[in-house]
């Protein structure tokens, strides 16, 4: 079976998020009011050939956390995509 | 004596070295503060490179909101020269001043290298006095030099002449070899190259002056358009 | 370690310093002063291990406008411009985090440098790693490099050298020390002193989080344990700092166009120790008290404690002293470069104590009349931290080491695959950093030292340039650190003379091990003394320098690893030196005492060569001193005269050190895409012992070059022949220059793309 | 109230993503086999004060598509997250 999972990768609690303050700060002069706490963050998309949902966050879980986070100042999470699901 | 402006937005670090180019070659350069809403009384503007915005979100996706952006916008309705060099030109296409994207090096690291470019076009403000298929060694710096565009907008800028300068060896992915582009009228030009940075042999190359040269005699030929 | 029994252990604090403590208060200091003493008096902030022993540095000369101690050492140029340069290690924090551990240290860096009223002008990396062979190692490379990158060009500061090592002893401890120079128009030197009671300490730049929270004592004070995921890790993770450049160049723009008005009267970076550091510095230099207010400080996270707050190292923050009635101008000119300024600290009189003296007392306030958190002296904060005399101690195997000395080894295998061995080409680095800004790089990256015009905005016309070289030899150091840092700095000083300039100042940054190993405390010593012989010998003041110690991994301390920083001049920089491309037809000369001073005259200890094959013994080689003063001051003044604008046969310039001189030569054919064809060498060793004071010089008129150095009284002799599309040297090396090429080139790049 | 909101940026179909590329390359050496189609993406969190998801959505969405995404080479979609929501 083909999963679709998804991986979001964010900064950790307390870790300083300058992107996110940048664009937070923008935000009223381009007229967007009442945003607060942006948070910027990656997501990785992908296939994985396994034989379980199971399975396939398990082994999304780990490449999330080895390969493409660096536990150190980032926290990553996988799930299923329902709506990619192939 | 021609008055050019160069428009500073805060992350903006190539505004001196524009600006001592433009010296060098007899215009008056004055730095323009990203806040500016009125450009009248000057000649020609350029966005210099640097990281607008710390470059944050994506290169240009919040400089483009600058209020200084949409004088610019009418300046090159206009027909004013404008020139975007780096993060000004990845500024001009986030701004829709010029078509397509720029997108992350194919090889996914900054590059700091000369380049060999090859002038393919003489209808732009920028490459007005360079000779086609003359060959320029100007230096690249940048991390989204990849230009990027749909079918559609690459056939209208072949088939319209607008693709002024391309890589002899293309360095980071750009479709078509592209280096720098211009607008419909030839007076809004963008590149990633540094002209700016190949104004003496002392620093490894002049071939910036033909192109510098070119825009600065610019003000004259954009009104002939 | 097992875990520390009382508070003052867990701040890193012995049982003595808390008594010392107790003394200086007269009292006992309750858990936010405790916390103060804790940050100050670590390794990282106070020296204590190593001051002592910096004392014994020459630090004067007639041109150096501010020495040691300050945020950066200082010289007068010329032409009414000062240079400010300095050197930082940010070691430990970048083998937690590559990427945000080397930005963080490009920063720190700036910051020191803009302290002083300079505007940072450019930025070099020596860079220490284990070997390429392992996954983690190319983890870190990629991310430390990509730190400096990404931080570096987008504050907008090229970065224009640096050095790049490979050696297993610095596998779970890699090294990354960051340079900075800078320039400023003489009169605007500033200084980070506190004075004019009344006066505002005004917080500029980022708000404050719990970023790198003992992250001094806790980060750069205490070794590792071997295994890189160990739980002494995890602890130390939440105090990882994250780099923000777009604050940082606003930062740098508004102190700048501050100190422009002359709104400013003292002003300080916060790096280590954060507020605490920046407000006890300030006002132990000025001799005055300061009252701070926690409350007063923008925070980034809610529920932050007075000692988070004061000891945070949360980054692109300065603090400002500015008179009251500055204020509103100083907060005008801040929001336009959209930099936060907030007043949390004043000058206040010292304090009378009961025993009639006057000290300078920082005080930490809830609000500036609310209680009195915290009321230290300042300078039992900044200066008097115990200093440790800790006991030094020759490694008592290094007879041994000595004794097995490489240079007589039978020569094994084949020449032309030793010379290929050793040549590598940091252009994967080096191309990721903007090399170029402020149209002032005449020599950039991957010569022997780069050439920088010494011109910048603001500052007065000049047509002087300002030369750059770091330089470090481990494997030398290791066999002998006296010794092997003298002739490190000696060099910086040939690099130097390879593009005309004369040097005018060192810093150092002195990477070593842990100061509680008696061995370790000896080297560091040693080195001292090596760099103090050689600065004496040479004529040059040490302006600036930075101690980095427990280097170490699973107990074992990195090969002692001081970085030597040369600043010179070119007074007259009109013409690019030739650099390393010859042409067909030049005649090959080594120019310099060809062989080394004693009875071995190509030594091979230390050496690459002998390293690679697993030989790390022996004893070092050095030339022969009255040949290397007349050779470095001909080489100096030939390549000056051709910045200049003279005419000269001098076509191509070149030091002969790592790898020897089969190395030097094979970069020069490599870049230059010409081979040479050379007379068989003296002997097998001399393609690649390193000893210092050799250059090779291509000319087209090889008698008048010759008699010029003659006159000079520099020994030369005539190696061969440029041209062809092969280096030969007699019937021991033939290669082709493709191979030489692509060796070279593909070093790096292949290694660091290894899929295992 | 106060809604989080995560939108997530993702390159158009047909446009080159390097970076997931790269990442696709390197996971057999790592041990990670089976995985496939590797596409790099951005995600940003944040709180959006609204009087109804309806708002709530609308609003960042038009955040999404006038600045935190490139139409020329992006997707931007929003959507309520229910963990973070406040
Ligand atoms: N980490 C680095 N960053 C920038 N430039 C570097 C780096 N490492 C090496 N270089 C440059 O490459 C060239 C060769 O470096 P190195 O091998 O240390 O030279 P040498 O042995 O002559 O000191 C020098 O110009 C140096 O500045
Ligand atoms: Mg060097």
């Amino acid at each position: 079976m083909n999963y679709s999972v998804i991986v979001d990768v964010s900064l950790r609690q307390g870790i300083a998020d300058p992107e996110g303050a940048t664009i937070e700060r923008a935000l009223p002069a381009l007229g967007f009011y009442g945003v607060t706490d942006v948070k910027a963050g990656k997501s990785f998309r992908m296939m994985i050939d396994a034989d379980s949902e199971a399975e396939a966050l398990e082994r999304a879980t780990a490449l999330a956390e080895r390969l493409l986070s660096n536990p150190v100042i980032e926290d990553a999470t996988a799930r299923l995509s329902g709506v990619h699901a192939s | 004596m021609t008055r050019v402006g160069v428009v500073v937005f805060p992350g903006s670090n190539c505004e001196y070295d524009a600006a001592s180019a433009m010296g060098m070659l007899g215009a008056t350069a004055e730095l323009v503060w990203h806040s500016t809403t009125d450009l009248t009384g000057y000649d020609a503007i350029i966005l210099p490179g640097g990281f607008a915005h710390g470059d944050y979100l994506r290169p240009g996706a919040l400089a483009r909101f600058s209020p200084v952006m949409e004088a610019v916008g009418r300046f090159a309705n206009d027909g004013g020269a404008v020139l975007g060099i780096c993060n000004g030109f990845q500024v001009l296409t986030e701004a829709g001043l010029l078509p397509g994207a720029l997108q992350k090096n194919r090889g996914l690291t900054f590059l700091c290298q000369p380049t060999t470019l090859i002038v393919t076009s003489q209808a732009s403000v920028l490459t007005s006095q360079a000779t086609l298929d003359q060959e320029l060694v100007i230096p690249i710096n940048h991390f989204s030099g990849a230009y990027t565009c749909d079918d559609a907008t690459y056939d209208e800028l072949v088939a319209n002449d607008r693709i002024v300068l391309t890589y002899k060896d293309n360095p980071n992915g750009s479709r078509g070899d592209i280096a720098g582009i211009a607008n419909e009228r030839g007076n809004v030009v963008g590149l990633m190259p540094h002209p700016e940075r190949a104004m003496s042999t002392l620093l490894g190359s002049d071939d910036g002056q033909v192109l510098l040269k070119s825009f600065l005699t610019a003000p004259v030929a954009s009104l002939a358009l | 370690m097992n875990p520390p029994a009382s508070l003052h252990g867990a701040l890193g604090l012995s049982d003595d310093e808390f008594e010392e403590i107790r003394v200086v208060l007269g009292r006992d200091p309750n858990h936010l002063e405790l916390a103060l003493f804790g940050v100050m008096w670590s390794e990282h902030c106070s020296y204590k291990s190593s001051r002592l022993h910096l004392r014994r540095l020459p630090t004067t000369g007639p041109h150096v406008l501010v020495g040691p101690g300050e945020n950066a050492g200082v010289i007068d140029a010329g032409d009414g411009i000062a240079v400010a340069i300095r050197i930082e290690s940010h070691n430990h924090p970048s083998a937690i985090e590559p990427y945000q551990g080397a930005a963080t240290g490009v920063g720190g860096i700036l910051r020191d440098i803009f302290t002083m009223g300079a505007r940072p002008l450019a930025v070099m990396d020596p860079l220490f790693f284990g070997e390429l062979t392992d996954a983690r190692q190319r983890w870190l490379v990629e991310g430390v490099v990509s730190g400096i990158s990404g931080y570096g060009n987008s504050v907008g500061v090229p970065t224009i050298g640096g050095e790049l090592t490979f050696d297993d002893c610095y596998s779970s401890n890699p090294l990354v020390n960051v340079l900075c120079v800078g320039a400023l128009p003489k009169e605007r030197l500033v200084l980070g002193i506190a004075s004019g009671i009344g006066n505002l300490a005004v917080l500029l730049g980022s708000r404050t989080g719990r970023d790198g929270i003992g992250g001094v004592s806790v980060l750069a004070s205490a070794g590792f344990s071997g295994d890189d995921a160990g739980a002494g890790d995890d602890a130390k993770r939440p105090s990882v700092q994250v780099g923000d450049p777009y604050e940082e160049k606003r930062l740098i723009e508004a102190c700048l166009e501050l100190l422009d008005c002359g709104y400013v009267v003292g002003i300080q970076d916060l790096g280590g120790a954060g507020l605490v550091c920046a407000t006890s510095e300030t006002a132990a230099r000025g001799g005055v008290g300061m009252d701070v207010d926690v409350t007063a400080v923008p925070l980034r996270e809610q529920g932050m404690a007075p000692y988070e707050i004061m000891t945070s190292e949360s980054q692109e923050r300065m603090l400002a002293i500015i008179t009251p009635e500055n204020l509103d101008a100083v907060q005008a000119l801040c929001e336009k470069w959209e930099v936060r300024a907030s007043v949390v600290g004043r000058v206040v009189e010292p304090v009378i104590g009961s025993d009639g003296v006057a000290r300078a007392m920082l005080r930490i306030r809830d609000g500036f009349d609310g209680e009195i958190l915290a009321n230290v002296s300042a300078s039992a904060l900044a200066d008097e931290a115990p200093l440790y005399d800790r006991p030094r101690e020759r490694p008592t195997d290094l007879d041994a080491v000595h004794a097995d000395d490489p240079t007589f080894d039978e020569p094994v295998g084949s020449p032309n695959d030793d010379a290929l061995d050793l040549l590598v080409d940091p252009a994967w680095v080096y191309r990721q950093y903007d090399s170029q800004l402020f149209l002032n790089t005449v020599v950039g990256p991957g010569r022997d030292a780069a050439l920088l015009r010494l011109a910048g905005p603001g500052l007065p016309a000049s047509q002087r340039g300002i030369a750059l070289s770091t330089d470090s030899n481990p494997r030398w150091c290791a066999l002998d650190p006296k010794l092997g840092t003298a002739l490190t700095v000696v060099e910086g000083v040939m690099n130097l003379a390879c593009v005309g300039a004369t040097a005018k100042a060192v810093v150092n940054c002195l990477n070593f091990g842990n100061p509680e190993h008696s061995e370790v405390m000896w080297q560091l010593s040693e080195s001292i003394d090596g760099m103090t012989d050689a600065c004496n010998d040479l004529g040059l003041p040490v302006i600036g320098g930075n101690v980095s110690l427990y280097n170490e991994s699973a107990g074992a301390d990195i090969d002692p690893t001081p970085v030597i920083g040369l600043l010179g001049v070119v007074d007259e920089l009109v013409a690019a030196p030739p650099g390393w491309n010859w042409r067909a037809g030049d005649s090959l000369v080594l120019v310099g005492a060809r062989h080394a001073d004693g009875e071995r005259p190509f030594p091979l200890a230390g050496s690459r060569w002998a390293t690679r094959r697993g030989r790390r013994g022996g004893t070092l080689g050095s030339p022969e001193r009255e040949a290397l003063h007349a050779t470095l001051d001909f080489v100096t003044r030939e390549v000056a005269s051709i910045c200049a604008g003279g005419v000269s046969d001098v076509t191509a310039v070149h030091d002969v050190l790592g790898g020897g001189l089969v190395t030097a030569i094979a970069e020069m054919a490599a870049v230059t895409n010409i081979g040479a064809v050379l007379d068989e060498f003296e002997a097998h060793g001399e393609l690649f012992s390193e000893f210092p004071g050799r250059f090779v010089v291509a000319t087209s008129g090889v008698e008048a070059f010759a008699r010029r150095a003659v006159a000079a009284g520099v020994p030369v002799a005539v190696l061969g022949t440029c041209g062809g599309d092969a280096l030969i040297i007699g019937s021991t090396i033939n290669l082709s220059v493709e191979e030489i090429t692509a060796r070279r080139e593909g070093a790096l790049v292949d290694a660091l793309e290894a899929t295992n």
